[in-house]
């Protein structure tokens, strides 16, 4: 079935509503604008508002609505427009959603699931062009998903409806538009699990997100290099599958991180470190990352271009970590 | 003070006049021990005492039915309790204790109870809010089955004066109203925000006329008369199973200690404080039993025996509980599946 | 709708009149070419129109004098504008380019100017609110000794009826209410936050009204008619001269286009953008001053000619400017001192 | 002069108030209450409501009007009482403070200082025993400053009200009490500069804050088994002085980053990762971290000292780090 990711999310809460009927959505312009990158465009008419709910400009108020909701037994997906507005609702996040369970002594778990725009790109300036995700992923009880394909992001949603934490979906403002094959039987992805997304020998490409067709895009530049690069979609940045991160560098002995995030204190800060903790006599060469500049995005498309990772960099920074020799096959 | 409170209600039989008395009491005595505990170093961190207040958790809590929900503060023993919370559960808490409501993983601000849905012991000042309108929404699409025969399931939502300057108390006004949830708003005005008094807090201090402009029932209750506090409590809660939405009760108290253990109370001046425990509330039912011949010393005895009683248990139990092993530290940080042990990745 | 407000006030002399409808137009045609711009992507990323709304900013920020402040949204080029930030470098800003007014940075939503004190440019819905309020606390302070002559400086902060369900909404009023703050809090009532209607977003939908909750004298103002505007904001500005503290301006008013450009406009009926559209306010100000016999067609083509000229200079501006090198990239995340670059260590 | 930590942040704000008219304290309980932790005990009687102004509990309001405030020409300090509850601001912090300078273009510099106590050790539970300063550094546009002497706690207080962008400074909470000599003429500190506070080749304890005396013990202990430990104190967190982190990792070869933030995504990962471009070559073991454990803080003693670093664990991981022969002078 030829889709696109928007859909493919709108499918995930459509049959999620359908089968249980504990499950809602509920967020700003969710209902009559049809969500305001147009995912859940329809839903309303579907479902009435009871199941898609628009609320009020009240960010700490209807996640900390939603966190009650699934106190009291729902199911509630909670879309915040973009990360950016995330931070006014920041409290009820660490402090209840990723706590409770804890501070309770495990009487109460919050099924939660938080969904989010994320990302840069299409030159909306620094309050509306945030990567957070890796940011998020620092905070124990809480999962951070970040599904790059029309599988995932279907599947990665069923399974986040499952769990009985919160889970944080960030989806990447640019994949929203992404067109692709979903299988019509498509079911559950794993939320703890990595996945390679090409196989390779020299260097590990460790990336999620938006970065990870700009990725496979260097992957595929590099092989014409004769280079040959395994990339690997982290998926989940929270449980990190620390596993799959050192098998693969294990294997390639070389690693480069990709994350749109801002470089000092990314998430490629811990794989950087949790590779160096765990594979540091494999490493044949400084891990290197490829990060967001440190700066609020800009407004002008070539700042904004520069601002963040693109795939000359990556190939570079493969070729930065391989041998003098790089291109000719060791 | 100015009191613009109607009068008094009259005192209910003697039985359910006991009861509210001996709730009042058990909080008091409860916390007088916790106080005592803290010098000894069995109970530590933050400890935030209820005394003076109680009346507001003895007249209010028990208005609500099993099926409710509550919603609390860090200043939460006294609902706790008074919604059947263990006085020794609670204690082990406060002990840190396995044996605790929360493990002993939360201690004093941080009182849970699946049992009697006590969802918390919040200690972030209005973090609770929003939570409450979030319960209420899911008991009003659970529940609207339920509607005809025993009508709504109602969230009550204790915060004080302090909380309803946050932004959070606004969205979640506006929510409730919006959203005609059933929620409870207790306020509980006791005129201080540790040592912020209401009117360096609120450019309005007349609080329920603030929470009127969402357009909701609000009403200003003697928070040291329980039964205006159970009273009120009534009217809302009644209002609210036929369907009326949500309320918001400020009920008027005093909290006659410190804010928490480490406050100095330079705040405000010991007259103030010897002027309102003249209103103590305890004393001020106590009284009007005696009037009404409904209790003599005997009476009191038996009343403070019992509890005596109830909080050596409590004592005993804590001090018997044990503490968690080690081991356990990361349990807890996300729920245990099918074997594995929660534990952080 | 219904329409509760006072009579329009007569007409000023005629020159007085010109101008504001000059801004007006000026306003709108800027807007047009920017709407023109935008599909032929020479602005990017969001755009969002004040078509409609022009009498608000140009009925209340000329009533501000030099050393006032203005706080605006991501829907601000009205605001700019009329303030006099040059069309020049606002188009400039809108392209991206180094002589925009935030040196390209910010783009539509981030208009800034030190020059006239207009301080964004705000895409944060209500995040210039507390900004507002702090602006005012230092004007009182630094104001203090000025209080005898020219009164004190006010800060307008202007926000949406979305806006208002913000807890920052309550925070910032009740700050600025108790503290007796000079913000004249211009509220854009127009029905919409996005797609959400303002029965969605308030549980009393009387924006004044709860405003006036805080103790803070609030109007309801007819923001289609520029002389109600200017009338209201001229009242509430010489109280707050006088020391009287923050006023809060609902103006009622209506936005023409969509949300912004990529708003498919499902959520309102044609019927009712048509319906406002008989109250432009532009039409409305210009059927005066004919029926005054202040204005004619010359006189209209004369106006009309003027903004066209300044628009067209503004992209002859903007089209001139230009591009930041990319070295300069991480400029301005921190503030250049004694030869340093700024850069992010 | 004999004084404590927290004399010395009274001695840095009364002496900012006294030397300039744009200075004033603004936050929740700093005037009649005398501070949550005691630090503005007096001032409101010295100095009048002015200039020590009482706030509502609203975060996000008078974080923002201090922001506003410094726009207008002010100088505000503003105390959030813990880092804890400062997420309820962190919109106004990220958005707005962190944002303007470069939204503006360099129009608008927001000269705000945010104090803050952080960390745990105190029994106050989940809620309260956060340490998130090391999250806050991953936003470019701050300034994050941990002082752990008495001499930093007053002198970078000054350098930070001079400076022009957004300063927040994070006091542990356990440092308040600490006593010690000051100089009467201590004068103001740098606030992007590490210090050495303890010289050794061996191995390198890089730390901050309240950490650092943990790690001067675990030194002390390490001097016992006739290991050479050198102690860097990182004082700022953003920016990172990578320099003298590269450069006493590149003189002892081993590195032991000690932090009080949970493990993921901490600062520790990132000093890692830096340590791993820019010495990889000269490491002779993978950098160790001791971090928090990824719990929410317990309340009882047991755990809530088990959750944190302690002196035992850093001598454990840099013994770790160091040849098999350790305690035998190399
Ligand atoms: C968001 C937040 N800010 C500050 C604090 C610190 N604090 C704890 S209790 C308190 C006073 C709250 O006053 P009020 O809401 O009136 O409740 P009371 O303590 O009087 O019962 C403060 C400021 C906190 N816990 N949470
Ligand atoms: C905190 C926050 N939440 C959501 C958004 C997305 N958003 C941008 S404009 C807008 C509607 C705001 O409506 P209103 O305040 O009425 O202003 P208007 O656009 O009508 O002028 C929304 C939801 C945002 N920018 N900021
Ligand atoms: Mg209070
Ligand atoms: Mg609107």
């Amino acid at each position: 079935m030829k889709t696109t990711y928007r859909a493919a999310v709108r499918e995930a809460i459509r049959e999620a509503i359908s089968q249980d009927e504990r499950v809602f959505l509920m967020g700003e312009d969710v209902g009559r604008y049809g969500g305001c990158y147009a995912v859940s465009k329809g839903l309303l008419e579907e479902f009435g508002e009871d199941r898609i709910r628009d609320t009020p400009l009240s960010e700490s108020g209807f996640v900390g609505a939603g966190i009650g909701a699934a106190l009291g037994g729902m199911r509630p997906i909670v879309e915040v427009m973009t990360v950016n507005f995330s931070l006014l609702a920041l409290d009820q996040i660490v402090n209840n959603a990723a706590t409770l369970l804890h501070m309770s002594g495990g009487a109460f778990n919050v099924p939660i699931v938080i969904r989010m725009a994320t990302g840069g790109g299409r030159q909306v300036a620094a309050q509306h062009s945030r990567s957070l995700e890796g940011w998020y992923a620092h905070i124990p009880g809480l999962k951070i998903l970040a599904p790059a394909t029309l599988e995932d992001a279907r599947g990665m949603l069923w399974t986040a409806l499952e769990d009985p934490d919160p889970v944080l979906i960030f989806e990447h403002v640019l994949l929203y538009t992404m067109e692709g094959e979903l299988a019509e039987g498509a079911g559950p992805v794993p939320i703890d699990r990595a996945a390679t997304r090409r196989r390779g020998s020299d260097v590990s490409i460790i990336t999620y997100g938006g970065s990870l067709h700009k990725s496979l895009e260097a992957a595929e530049r590099l092989a014409g290099e004769d280079v040959s690069a395994e990339v690997l979609d982290l998926r989940t940045l929270r449980p990190l599958d620390t596993e799959a991160i050192l098998e693969t560098v294990t294997r390639t002995n070389r690693a480069v991180i990709v994350d749109e995030g801002w470089r000092s204190g990314s998430i490629s800060a811990e794989i950087s470190a949790r590779i160096t903790e765990g594979a540091f006599y494999e490493l044949d060469a400084p891990v290197a990352r490829v990060c967001g500049e440190e700066v609020p995005t800009p407004y002008p498309k070539h700042l904004e271009d520069a601002a963040l990772p693109q795939v000359e960099e990556i190939v570079e920074a493969a070729r930065s970590v391989l041998p003098r020799t790089a291109g000719v096959r060791r | 003070m100015t009191h613009l409170y109607p009068p008094s209600p009259p005192l209910p039989d003697r039985a359910h006049a006991r009861t509210l008395l001996r709730h009042m009491v058990l909080v008091r005595r409860f916390e007088e021990k916790c106080a005592e505990l803290y010098t000894r170093e069995k109970i530590r961190g933050f400890l935030h005492l209820y005394i003076g207040e109680e009346a507001v958790a003895a007249g209010s809590v028990p208005v609500l039915g099993p099926d409710d929900s509550v919603v609390g503060t860090y200043r939460e023993h006294g609902q706790a309790l008074v919604r059947g919370v263990p006085a020794t559960t609670v204690m082990a808490e406060m002990f840190g204790k396995v044996e605790g409501c929360a493990r002993g993983r939360g201690g004093s601000m941080h009182i849970f109870d699946a049992g009697t849905r006590f969802f918390g012991g919040n200690a972030i000042v209005g973090g609770g809010l929003p939570i409450a309108v979030g319960l209420a929404l899911a008991a009003r699409r659970e529940g609207s089955a339920h509607r005809g025969s025993d009508g709504t399931r109602v969230t009550a939502c204790y915060f004080g004066d302090g909380a309803a300057a946050e932004g959070e108390f606004h969205e979640s006004m506006n929510l409730a109203a919006l959203w005609d949830l059933p929620v409870l708003f207790c306020c509980e005005n006791n005129f201080y925000a540790m040592g912020t008094p209401i009117e360096i807090s609120h450019s309005e201090t007349d609080l329920a006329l603030r929470a009127a402009s969402y357009g909701m029932p609000a009403w200003t209750v003697d928070g040291m008369d329980v039964l205006a506090v159970e009273d009120a409590t009534r009217r809302a809660v009644e209002a609210m199973r036929g369907g009326g939405g949500p309320h918001f009760l400020e009920f008027r108290t005093y909290r006659f200690r410190a804010h928490s253990m480490f406050d100095p109370e330079l705040y405000r001046a010991k007259e103030e404080v010897e002027k309102w425990k003249k209103r103590d509330p305890i004393t001020l039912l106590a009284d009007r039993m005696r009037e009404g011949g409904m209790l003599d010393d005997d009476g009191m005895e038996e009343v403070e025996a019992e509890v005596r009683a109830e909080v050596e248990e409590a004592v005993r139990f804590a001090e018997a509980g044990t503490w968690e092993p080690v081991e356990d530290l990361t349990r807890f940080v996300y729920s245990e599946q099918d074997g594995d042990d929660g534990e952080a990745a």
